[in-house]
């Protein structure tokens, strides 16, 4: 399947850069020497063969990992390591490969738990709020009914009303990838990572997830990084494409030059394309 | 709340002028309601008012005109709804469509009417509109209620409907003599003034513009709220097309004589669980979803532990025998009764409450004949459901069966202001306030269906039983004669076997032949089901439908439908003298149905021109081979050899008998 | 089948999120609730309130508290008899030192110095994680015990070493001491237990309880979508020994109204506590009244089976009874492992549903 | 100096028999992920079963070793049949919480069994102060600790052997490791849990019997699992080494500090001081002794 010429967006601003970094476990380079950025408003594909080092970038860029070296700089702000909490707050959500929703509550409450960042106070505030949401009272009940309300705005927008109530663990795969997206834009975050939204989805369901990921940076205009693996998918959707082997990055570029960088093809696409 | 009836609304005779007085006597009573976000989203009415204000001085500032046409295109929403009275107070006609209908037929609806206005619900219908904008050169304005997926349309005549209601607000905070300029016009509106097009979508043909006047809907919408006592509390769920008359008239007209509230449901797919939510006292629906309702209640129950369904069973059981007498208010035996209470509890109240159904008040269903089985079954759970007859081109009422007159067979007797009488040629006319005022730039058709002395032909075929209560027997046209002279009505045979639960569909042939005969189709599911209970081997439909224990299970079918014709005057002589068992299913790919699955019987004829031969020559099996085509489009032949069973008549009752 | 939900719309969030939103359910926890306080003070005898109503009120409240740290926000804890005894201990002191103290003061004040040990006990939950921590809070458990055995200061150098609860009034009825009335000391404790379990329940179905849960159910995601797991767990601990303090120090001072430290708050007390929120069902407030229910309930009939029933010597009769004990709840366990909630749950969306199977 | 050693020795000692009931620990753990809290009881109704049928039948040690031992098996089998493989997949608290009803059981079947007063357990084991020791360098050390290190350290080297040689052995390390493999190995989980309580239940009895020569079956000994609970904590719960190194180091300190600090904060330490010294130690290291760093993943 050829990707149809997309029209191509330009972005000035850069949101986040990320500069030389290098992440090792014990011995085993995960990342090395890798630097790009990623503009704001636009959606940026992270690609490359199974253990290229795509999902250990994701989790550097949300502070989980901290690279022995390099620089992240984001929103202007450099750092080499922080809490991914802080990471939450400043702005970047995501999801995860393996869906990672909280497996005891309903998709309701687990969209919920997105808004907690943002409700975020100080020691002396987080005091006060364990006794008003005790009892129910004031500003927490205010601030309980206006998180529902955002968040059933998210619901609406990824039509999952059916599925409200519905502990997640019941659910199937495909809706489970919604929800746990529903719960990164409930964070109302600037940069919202993707970490294979789609896999192990059929054609229906990755047609719908497409469609709403394009909704999300459309309607909400968050910049969005991705990591997947269906290229059909990667080209249509991105406006730029990282492409990630053995921890090194080998190709950064538009989908059409990704497409017809030869070490790309080598490295990747291995045989040779069409 | 108090309770009230319909009453003091003299003068009160365009629904912008009922709107007013609604905002002013019910101001924070409830007007309409939607699922969305989780929650019933309500409005009431001083509300609305202000929400309709707003969009109709929005509209005019776009350029609506008095007179102009504003078609109205989506599900059942609160905006959707204001855009009609938004419209009728600025004197532009509301026209709704069929959301369902494809881009011609919204072209030619749109284009026949002359929509300048458009307001649709979302992109999809606004994707369509595009689509058609090259032949429909009328429509200056598009918009749209829901902007999802809109943000990138650029085109200058499309507006969100949030946008224009914003438009009349600040027209109305620049220039607030526009509110009392607003009013002036509304209360300058007449009854008799043009109040809305409804597009039939006739089996045959181009849909009819049926123009209604304010008169013709408020008038038909009060007498039968004053009827059935309806109140301001009443709770009401608008889920059929708006472009509906029914709904035209229940979830509008009716709502604002009475005031009482319409609840939108979430999306057509969450319409059982919004029943359910809501629990309307006052609800419609045509047979077709009472029947499938029943339908999921019984699969349901089938897996159900065995002493709850036995309980289940036992409970129906008391309530076919006594349920039905004591919502009639007959006498009943105390054991009855106290029966029917424990049933209540244990069985009848939880499963009407389960479905939603425990509040309704008054329930109607009509479009088309309803199962008496289907019927008594809801009937005898202590739902008050009612049959009624009507037309758009009556503001839908026509008959309508009082209380404690309720017979499964009958659509009752006419409704308050209705005249009906029957035709030399068994048609039913009639004539009431809710006749129409003319069909839209068609005045043939207009003086073809609106005679003299203001009678309207309804199309129908039927008859009055010694009750005094109309039974609908077929579509006029469709009527025929045996070569004796009896009437023949093709599709009241059918529908009486059809409502066997192992009877699929039939095709009953006689115009113009000695007697009546038919082709029958067999319910897989349900006479599959059947032998399966009763180790009755099978292959395959074919093999099924020529078993010997399946023809004379469906032989006692047509020997009690034969019992009851002989029971009817007019029709008993066309009882069923021979039938036959197809041995394959009427399939629409074969154009046997239409798309819709109503049999083409001259097709059907044709086909199978040399069984309906053998029908008629007295022969006990036939031979035939029939072109199919297979579920993967590829075509082959089947061939079977069909056996014919003869059937006895039953003589009529004679007049003393009928008496009893 | 005794649920009417047609016609129970919201129109509202506000009730949509509403304690009980189904009617029903609103009726029969008010019914409940009228019942215990209204008919029961009537005819409560000392037996009653001091073998039945009493420990269950007392473990139930413990049990909520066990249940938000270990059901809601899913750290395991082996330590709440030693918080038991901080709030008994508290509350004795606080007693003894400040005689004009009103009550309600105190047993607050218990509770909040049982929520500071619990903060204290709590910090290592960030680094150690499952049993680690299971056994982790076995050394708070064993400490505390040793401590009020050991510091004489604790127990006012009473000769014994226990500690007896002075006769204490509130609005002018005796509600502490051997002359307090069943009525008045099952009223207090019913007032007490009742407001705390609807304050437990706001905060769990609140953003609080959400974030324990978020904890419970997958740490690094909660983190990474913002959580402090520091924070959240700290709170968690908080909020937990807080209830286990207010609900020692009605242990102590309005139930036993004696005690001696390795007895009344040893580990055993602990291991009931944790089979209550096992058994009633993790993760549930409704869960931790049945599973107090339950374990207060089965010894007495136990007993009064085999000892009454039966005619077994007391003492033998009491090896039977461990036995049975622990054979019931390895029966509970295989026969539904989400307790007794569940069971209610299970049985509740039948009757929503009755008539149909699903 | 000499007491100081004394004090050591005997720290040392006590170490060998917590090392000795961790190690009943980290088997089952292991292998089925089960924290089995009944260790101790096991320990507890190992001895009661063992003085109960020398007393009943009068058998002799040996004979007696050996039925107790069969007791163990059939315990173990019962177990397995009764209530793990009807628990398989439940939450771990779950499993843990069944291990604590097993305890009740199994405490009350013992006395209901065999009686609830203390027995002494004889079995020939030696009495009294190793003479030379005593004698030579006047350092007191029971014989009957001597002997109980020494049988503590034959059952070690006996599980190395057949953890490290055997079929079985192999495949009960690899279960700990991936169910899936244990299963290619062709030894059904069922087998295997069966066998790792077996093993739990002798290295139990032997317990019981160092316990309970010492100071007498009595309920008490069902407390050493508690002993044993912050040997875990410092050793991880999944190492073999863990536990005997874990045990030595907590036995040691527990010595010292009831020596040296007791008298200063008022005695009868030893039941919390293990718990904190492994506390402490976790902070710092969370992955135990001898733990791998942990790297999360997600």
């Amino acid at each position: 399947m050829s990707p149809e010429p997309v029209q191509t967006r330009i972005f000035e601003e850069e949101i986040l850069s990320v500069s030389d970094v290098s992440l090792s476990f014990g011995g085993v380079k995960a990342i090395q020497n890798v630097s790009f950025d990623i503009k704001r408003g636009e959606i940026r594909a992270i690609i490359g063969p199974n253990g290229a080092g795509k999902t250990s970038m994701l989790n550097v860029i949300n502070g989980f990992y901290h690279p022995q070296e390099g620089l992240i700089r984001f929103k202007g702000k450099a750092r080499r390591r922080m809490r991914p909490s802080i990471a939450a707050a400043q702005g970047i959500a995501r999801t995860f490969q393996n869906v990672a929703l909280f497996k005891g509550m309903s998709t309701l409450d687990n969209i919920m738990t997105g808004r907690l960042p943002r409700l975020e106070k100080g020691i002396f505030g987080e005091i006060v709020n364990v006794f008003l949401q005790a009892a129910y009272l004031g500003p927490a009940r205010r601030s309980e009914l206006e998180q529902r309300k955002y968040v059933e705005e998210i619901i609406d927008f990824l039509e999952i009303q059916h599925i409200r109530r519905t502990p997640v663990g019941r659910l199937p795969y495909g809706l489970q990838k919604r929800v746990e997206l529903g719960r990164a834009l409930a964070m109302e975050p600037e940069l919202l990572l993707l970490d294979e939204p789609m896999a192990g989805m059929n054609l229906e369901e990755k047609e719908d997830m497409s469609r709403f990921i394009i909704d999300v940076n459309d309607q909400y205009g968050t910049t969005i990084a991705l990591i997947e693996h269906d290229i059909s998918v990667v080209m249509d959707l991105s406006d730029r494409i990282i492409v990630l082997d053995y921890g090194r990055k080998i190709a950064d570029g538009t989908p059409g030059e990704v497409q017809s960088n030869q070490a790309v093809m080598d490295a990747y696409l291995g045989v040779p394309h069409e | 709340m108090p309770a009230k009836g319909v009453t003091g609304q003299e003068g009160l005779d365009t629904f912008p002028k009922l709107l007013l007085h609604n905002a002013r006597t019910l101001p924070d009573h409830p007007s309409i309601r939607e699922k969305d976000l989780g929650i019933w989203q309500s409005w009431n009415w001083s509300e609305v008012l202000e929400e309709v204000r707003a969009l109709a001085i929005g509209l005019q500032k776009l350029g609506l005109q008095a007179g102009e046409k504003i078609a109205i295109c989506g599900e059942n929403r609160p905006r959707l709804y204001w855009t009609f009275v938004a419209a009728q107070s600025v004197g532009a006609v509301p026209v709704p469509v069929y959301q369902d209908s494809v881009a011609e037929e919204m072209a030619y609806v749109m284009e026949h009417a002359g929509a300048a206005f458009v307001v649709v619900e979302d992109q999809e219908q606004v994707d369509k509109l595009f689509q058609i904008s090259e032949t429909v050169s009328c429509i200056r304005h598009i918009i749209y209620d829901d902007p999802r997926g809109l943000r990138d349309y650029q085109e200058e005549n499309l507006h969100s409907f949030k946008d224009v209601q914003e438009k009349g607000r600040k027209a109305l905070r620049d220039a607030p003599q526009a509110k009392t300029g607003w009013e002036e016009t509304i209360n300058a509106g007449k009854g008799s003034d043009i109040s809305v097009f409804l597009y039939t979508s006739g089996t045959t043909g181009r849909p009819k513009g049926v123009v209604l006047s304010h008169d013709n809907v408020l008038i038909t919408a009060r007498e039968t709220a004053i009827l059935e006592g309806l109140r301001p509390d009443e709770e009401v769920l608008a889920y059929l097309p708006m472009a509906w008359v029914g709904d035209h008239i229940f979830s509008y007209g009716q709502s604002y004589v009475c005031g009482f509230c319409v609840s939108c449901p979430e999306s057509p797919e969450t319409m059982l669980q919004d029943l359910r939510e809501i629990g309307p006292t006052y609800f419609f629906a045509p047979p077709r979803i009472f029947e499938n309702i029943l339908t999921t209640v019984m699969i349901r129950m089938e897996d159900a532990a065995p002493l709850k369904r036995k309980l289940f069973k036992y409970f129906l059981g008391v309530a076919k025998e006594y349920g039905e007498a004591i919502l009639n208010g007959e006498n009943v035996p105390l054991k009855g009764r106290l029966l029917y209470a424990l049933g209540n509890i244990l069985i009848y109240g939880p499963l009407k409450n389960t479905l939603g159904f425990s509040r309704i008040r008054i329930g109607y269903t009509a479009g088309e004949a309803i199962g008496p089985e289907i019927f008594r079954f809801y009937r005898s759970l202590g739902i008050n459901l009612k049959q009624l007859y009507g037309q758009t081109e009556a503001a839908v009422f026509i008959t309508v069966q009082p209380d404690g007159e309720i017979h499964a067979d009958t659509v009752g007797v006419p409704a308050p202001g209705v005249e009906v009488k029957i035709a030399e040629s068994g048609e039913v006319l009639y004539r009431s306030p809710g006749v129409f005022v003319e069909y839209y730039k068609n005045p043939e058709s207009t003086s073809e269906t609106k005679t003299g002395g203001g009678w309207v032909h309804s199309g129908d075929a039927g008859f009055f039983d010694d009750r005094g209560h109309l039974k609908i027997i077929d579509r006029a046209k469709d009527v025929g004669r045996l070569n004796n002279d009896a009437m023949f009505a093709p599709k009241y045979i059918e529908n009486k076997l059809k409502f066997y639960p192992n009877i699929k569909e039939v095709v009953a042939f006689g115009d113009g032949r000695d007697m009546c005969t038919v082709f029958i189709n067999i319910d897989l599911t349900a006479v599959g089901s059947w032998a399966e209970r009763n180790n009755v081997p099978y292959a395959s439909y074919q093999e099924l439908a020529a078993n010997d224990l399946v023809y004379d299970m469906i032989e006692a079918h047509v020997d009690e439908v034969n019992a009851g014709l002989a029971r009817e005057p007019g029709i008993s002589g066309s009882q069923i003298r021979r039938f036959l068992i197809l041995h394959k299913e009427l399939d629409a790919d074969d154009g046997e149905l239409t798309r819709t699955r109503k049999v083409r019987r001259a097709f059907i004829a044709d086909r199978y021109a040399p069984l309906v031969t053998a029908l008629y020559d007295g022969s006990e099996m036939t031979h035939i081979e029939t072109e199919v085509t297979f579920e993967d489009g590829r075509k082959g032949m089947i061939a079977a050899d069909i056996q014919i069973r003869d059937m006895q008549t039953y003589e009529p009752p004679t007049s003393m008998e009928a008496a009893q | 089948m005794f649920y009417r939900e047609a016609g129970q719309f919201k129109t509202t969030y506000k009730s949509d999120q509403a304690l009980f939103p189904i009617a029903q359910d609103r009726y029969f926890v008010i019914g409940v609730v009228l019942f215990a306080f209204l008919v029961i003070p009537f005819f409560i005898t000392d037996y009653w309130a001091n073998a039945l109503l009493l420990p269950f009120l007392i473990y139930a409240l413990a049990a909520i508290g066990l249940n938000i740290l270990t059901g809601y926000c899913g750290q395991l804890s082996l330590g709440t008899g030693g918080f038991l005894a901080v709030g008994a201990y508290a509350s004795y002191k606080l007693m003894t030192s400040f005689p004009e103290m009103n009550l309600i003061v105190v047993f607050l004040l218990s509770g909040l110095i049982t929520a500071l040990v619990g903060i204290f006990f709590g910090v290592p939950s960030l680094r150690i994680k499952g049993f680690y921590l299971a056994v982790a809070t076995l050394a708070s458990q064993f400490f505390i015990v040793w401590l009020f055995n050991k510091v004489p200061w604790f127990f006012n150098y009473s000769a014994t070493g226990q500690i007896s609860v002075p006769p204490r009034e509130i609005f002018g009825f005796l509600v502490t001491g051997p002359d307090a009335s069943p009525a008045i000391t099952y009223l207090f404790t019913l007032t007490l237990v009742s407001i705390f379990a609807l304050l437990a329940k706001n905060m769990a179905r609140g953003n609080v309880g959400r974030s324990w849960m978020a904890i419970r159910d997958m740490d690094i995601a909660a983190e990474i979508i913002g959580i402090r797991p520091l924070k959240t767990k700290l709170i968690a601990f908080a909020v937990s020994s807080f209830y286990i303090g207010i609900a020692g120090a009605l242990l102590f001072a309005v139930w036993l109204g004696s005690a001696e430290p390795t007895e009344a708050f040893g580990i055993d007390q602990s291991f009931l506590i944790l089979f209550m929120i096992i058994i009633g069902g993790l993760g549930s407030i409704l869960g931790s009244f049945m599973g107090a229910a339950f374990m207060v309930l089965m010894p007495i009939f136990l007993k009064n089976f085999m000892v009454d029933g039966l005619g077994l010597q007391p003492a033998f009769s009491e090896h039977v009874q461990i036995m049975l004990m622990g054979v019931l709840i390895i029966f509970f366990l295989i026969v539904e492992p989400h307790g007794l909630a569940r069971l209610w749950q299970i049985a509740k969306e039948k009757l929503r549903i009755w008539p149909f199977p699903y | 100096m000499m007491f100081f050693l004394e004090v050591t020795i005997s720290g040392l000692m006590a170490g060998v028999m917590y090392s000795l009931v961790a190690l009943g620990f980290v088997l089952i753990f292991k292998a089925s992920g089960v924290f089995n809290f009944a260790q101790g009881v096991m320990a507890l109704f190992a001895g009661l079963t063992l003085v109960g049928l020398m007393e009943k039948f009068g058998l002799p040690p040996w004979a007696g070793i050996m039925a107790t031992i069969a007791v163990m098996i059939l315990l173990a089998w019962l177990i397995e049949f009764l209530i793990l493989r009807r628990l398989v997949n439940q939450e771990h608290i779950i499993l843990f919480m069944a291990t604590i009803g097993l305890a009740y059981v199994l405490e009350g079947l013992g006395d209901v069994m065999w009686g609830s007063d203390v027995k002494l357990l004889d079995i020939g084991l030696p009495q009294g102060a190793v003479d030379w020791l005593l004698d030579d360098y006047n350092l007191y050390v029971e014989k009957l600790e001597v002997a109980a290190a020494v049988t503590a350290v034959i059952m070690v080297i006996v599980l190395a052997i057949f953890f490290q040689k055997t079929r079985i052995g192999r495949a009960l390390r690899a279960v700990a490791d991936d169910h899936q493999a244990a299963l290619s190995v062709g030894i059904s989980l069922r087998t295997i849990w069966v066998i790792v309580w077996s093993v739990s239940g002798i290295v139990a009895l032997v317990a019981g019997i160092m316990w309970g020569s010492k100071s007498g079956v009595q309920f008490s000994l069902s407390l050493i699992a508690l002993k044993a609970l912050p040997v875990l904590m410092l050793g991880g719960f999944t190492s073999i080494p863990g536990a005997i190194i874990g045990g030595l180091i907590i036995g040691m300190g527990e010595k010292w500090a009831e020596i040296y600090m007791g008298p200063i904060i008022g005695g009868a330490i030893e039941n919390w001081f293990a718990y904190m010294l492994a506390l402490v130690f976790l902070l710092f290291r969370p992955q135990g002794l001898f733990g791998e760093k942990i790297i999360e993943r997600i």
